[in-house]
């Protein structure tokens, strides 16, 4: 039998293994990552041919999409997010409970694309922080993939203690996120 | 809290999983019946008729793919055939018949989405695998012709970037074999499936004078029972060469929508075939320079065509003045471009007829005193595409 | 499933396709109806489908006219421009359509600038309703008796017409564009 | 008696595995409160207007109706594992108790339940 994950570093004995709790923690954070997918445009339908059989998406530990911010680890943006929407995204993603990791899937997420208009928001940086940024218009199904991978880079590296950091937390503020 | 208020006002969007999309709907219910809905759009209003104000107009193909990304090649071609109506160009039958074969890929391609996603809907995630599978060899087709999967920028003014290879004629014949299977298949899935049957018979029924009346076209307006088609009403390209059936449904209800649809794909595929089969040889692009872009390697070397490509580039070409309207018939329905030149090198105004903005306002009479579940398969039967309805 | 059925129930005889750039007969003898009531401010074949300007005052009974007696019975579009010269106007455009006869006739009137107002088509096609909301968002031409005249696609905050000319299409929070650069 | 102790071991194991995991990651895992945070979840936009309003009762009882008989499956997993040892008795036994459910159901409709919108009240 194969492993589906590799141990992380650790102590091995007789009839025993020891490693750091953080290292536990994170390979279980990192394969089970449940998506929030906030689709709006045409990186959507990207995202259902990666959904779908062909790239078969719920390889990554990311069989359940959530569609409520509650039960969500990732919020996948992936679309155009006009000036309207800004709002909502922010909303959502407050609402996400922490850790919380945001991917920006494609030009318009991540600039505002080939729309710099007056009704597009240039980048979704401009109001809530990002992780990962997916570059194409729209990325193939396997640069949203490697997107993902590289998410679960940060997420087995991240310390436990991350989120309640100063730096963190001032990161929050900048987006004006208590 | 009032206690005397009997309704219960639901929010369905912007970010509900059942709307594939960002509108919002607040919908008031008693009990399950919803008594009246309202919906909000423009949530990625991306402004593009502004945008097509200052784009060149070669440069407008590609904001055209983003409008319903889900069948961008037939954007392009419909945005092609419109200055090469202004321009007056005259396209060889080749021309037509590769268009027509992209064209009709591409309705296929949306519909699989729009009707996979029904099935989704309705609970059935497997009918959505089966086809979705048979999308990517779509995908596939298109990278073959155009180098890109989805927003496929697909196509030049007076022609194509270049010719269809035998990889590609190989892959669509490999498809044409294939996706019958997958699509009977599919159909015996859903057709008579009695799950599917009670939730979509006689859900969101609209009459044939009032889709009429709110301007429906499309599919949508076929299931009513009117066979308006712009491939038959206006013909446009070489669609006059072929024979194809318009599928008429007859209630107006989600079933005849998916119905339509899944007989349009059958209609399509035929209609590839035919085009596929008499496909004649000859140049793959017209004899326009100033609007095709010369190939790469002659404007290196041939004086001609340096001054070609400078000249499209930098937008120095007479364009006619004039106003056109041309429509193709989009995989849900009309899409028109109304064209205001003013000689320029971009267009004076550019408007989009946006099949989808106009369904989307039938909605509220669609789902009223329907129970909250039918709203979700009619709004995904309707084929709503976010970014063609809000432009 | 049958062909042409709705078509055979409206008309006796399946219609010829239109010829390319040329207005069908019918079109022709409508307009040239129009024009013996109504005095129409100009009249043009748009490649292959006449184009007509009404005074504003009259822009309603045409279309009710056409919609009631020539059984125009779909408004396919109906959008807004902004001319600048000669002097600037507001012009809205409607798309009618009539299905059996494929035809199709572009009614447009022009509106001044400083007080763009316009009856509202919604009592006649109820797909009027979004299409005016839309021109009003993008012109801020104001249709009379339009049951909800709100914008539709902008924030409701927004206080300019976007489409105008003049208006800048680029987003002003950028500060990342140089213009040294982009060689502005 | 000393059978029962790898029985007792597997409930320390199995609550104790639950127990520490849930808490442990009550404990260590980062929390944000808001008032944003805190708010419903209602699709992205701030909420308005009251969910505890009144509606009608049947919707109550037919979810009800539906967690019990749905519960109900649950007592076919072991017969259903089983069916070959269990035989012809096994089959009459769980026949009856269908029998019980079905007059159970039948009896349910008879008094319309399932009818959320009939005119008249159920008895």
């Amino acid at each position: 039998m194969t492993n589906l994950v590799d141990p992380p570093e650790g102590v091995t004995g007789q009839g025993f293994y020891l490693t750091s709790l953080e290292k536990a923690v994170a390979l279980a954070r990192k394969n089970s990552i449940w998506p929030l997918p906030f689709a709006t445009s045409c990186c959507g339908i990207e995202f259902m041919a990666t959904m779908g059989s062909h790239y078969d998406f719920a390889r990554f530990g990311s069989e359940r999409p959530s569609f409520s911010p509650r039960q969500a680890d990732l919020l996948m943006v992936m679309g155009t997010i006009a000036k309207k929407l800004g709002p909502i995204l922010k909303q959502v993603y407050i609402q996400m409970a922490e850790p919380r990791w945001v991917i920006a899937v494609g030009a318009c997420a991540s600039s505002g694309g080939i729309f710099d208009t007056y009704s597009v928001l240039q980048g979704i940086d401009k109001v809530i922080p990002v992780d990962v940024y997916v570059p194409g218009c729209p990325p193939r199904p396997e640069q949203i993939i490697d997107g993902l991978m590289n998410i679960q880079d940060l997420v087995a590296n991240e310390s436990l203690r991350r989120r309640h950091s100063d730096e963190y937390v001032g990161l929050l503020q900048q987006y004006g996120i208590e | 809290m009032t206690p005397d208020k009997k309704t219960v006002t639901v929010n369905l969007g912007p970010t509900h999983p059942a709307t594939h999309g960002v509108f919002q709907n607040i919908i008031e219910l008693d009990g399950e019946r919803i008594v009246e809905a309202e919906s909000t759009v423009g949530y990625i209003h991306r402004a593009f008729e502004k945008l097509s104000e200052h784009r060149p107009f070669y440069q407008i193909t590609p904001i055209t793919d983003r409008l319903n990304y889900c069948s961008s090649p037939i954007n392009n071609i419909g945005w092609h055939l419109t200055v090469e109506r202004l321009l007056g160009v005259q396209t060889n039958r080749r021309i037509d018949y590769m268009r027509i074969i992209i064209m009709e890929l591409a309705r296929i391609a949306d519909h699989i989405v729009c009707n996979g996603i029904l099935g989704v809907d309705s609970g059935a995630f497997s009918g959505f695998l089966y086809v979705f599978q048979q999308r990517e060899s779509i995908y596939e087709i298109y990278e073959e012709i155009c180098g890109s999967r989805l927003t496929t920028n697909i196509g030049r003014i007076g022609g194509f970037e270049r010719d269809f290879s035998d990889v590609a004629i190989a892959k669509l014949r490999h498809f044409l074999e294939e996706f019958p299977k997958v699509l009977s298949e599919f159909e015996a899935l859903f057709d008579r499936n009695r799950i599917f049957m009670d939730r979509t018979i006689g859900v969101g029924a609209l009459s044939a004078e009032r889709a009429l009346a709110y301007g429906f076209t499309g599919p949508n307006l076929r299931a009513t029972g009117v066979d308006y088609d712009c491939r038959v009403a206006e013909p446009y390209s070489s669609y006059t060469d072929f024979e194809f059936d318009i599928p008429i449904g007859q209630n107006g209800d989600t079933y005849d929508r998916y119905l339509v649809r899944n007989q349009e794909m059958w209609q399509s595929l035929s209609l590839i075939r035919q085009a596929l089969d008499a496909l004649p040889s000859d140049d793959y692009h017209v004899h326009v320079p100033e609007f095709y872009l010369p190939p790469k390697a002659q404007v290196a070397t041939v004086m001609e065509a340096l001054i070609y490509h400078f000249k499209v580039v930098m937008g120095e070409i007479p364009v006619p003045k004039g106003t056109v309207y041309s429509a193709v018939e989009g995989a849900n329905g009309e899409l028109g471009y109304y064209l205001i030149s003013d000689g320029g090198r971009s267009p004076y105004r550019l408007h989009f007829r946006r099949p989808c903005f106009i369904y989307y306002q039938a909605f509220p009479e669609m789902v009223k005193g329907a129970l909250l579940s039918d709203a979700v398969m009619t709004m995904s039967s309707l084929n709503l595409i976010a970014g063609e309805l809000d432009a | 499933m049958n062909m042409w059925g709705y078509y055979n129930n409206m008309v006796s005889s399946k219609p010829a396709p239109p010829v390319m750039n040329q207005p069908t007969p019918f079109s022709t003898q409508v307009v040239s109806h129009l024009a013996s009531h109504y005095s129409l401010l100009n009249q043009e074949n748009q490649y292959g489908s006449w184009a007509i300007q009404v005074s504003p005052s009259d822009y309603f009974s045409v279309v009710s006219d056409l919609k009631s007696r020539h059984q125009f019975t779909m408004l396919t579009d109906l959008c807004g421009v902004h001319y600048v010269e000669p002097e600037p106007v507001l012009a809205v455009v409607a798309h009618l359509h009539h299905l059996p006869e494929r035809s199709r006739l572009f009614v447009s009137v022009h509106l001044p600038i400083d007080n763009p107002s316009i009856d509202s088509l919604v009592s006649l096609y109820d797909a009027a309703n979004w299409m005016e909301r839309e021109t009003y968002d993008f012109f801020g031409i104001i249709f009379k008796g339009h049951p909800h005249l709100v914008r539709i696609l902008n924030e409701d905050s927004m206080t300019v017409f976007p489409l105008r000319k003049g208006f800048p299409l680029e987003d002003s929070t950028r500060d990342d564009k140089d213009d040294r650069m982009f060689g502005r | 008696m000393m059978n029962y102790v790898a029985l007792l071991m597997l409930l320390i194991v199995v609550v104790g595995f639950v127990g520490v995991t849930l808490l442990g990651s009550h404990r260590i895992g980062p929390k944000r409160h808001s008032a944003i945070k805190d708010a419903v979840f209602e699709c992205g936009i701030e909420s308005k207007d009251n969910a505890r309003v009144r509606f009608s009762y049947k919707y109550f009882l037919v979810a009800i109706l539906f967690v019990l008989f749905d519960v109900e499956i649950i007592f076919f997993y072991p017969w259903a594992l089983n069916v070959e040892t269990l035989g012809v008795s096994g089959l009459i036994k769980v026949g009856m108790f269908v029998s019980v459910v079905l007059v159970a159901l039948l009896y349910l409709m008879d008094n319309r339940v399932f009818e959320l919108e009939s005119s008249e009240e159920p008895a």
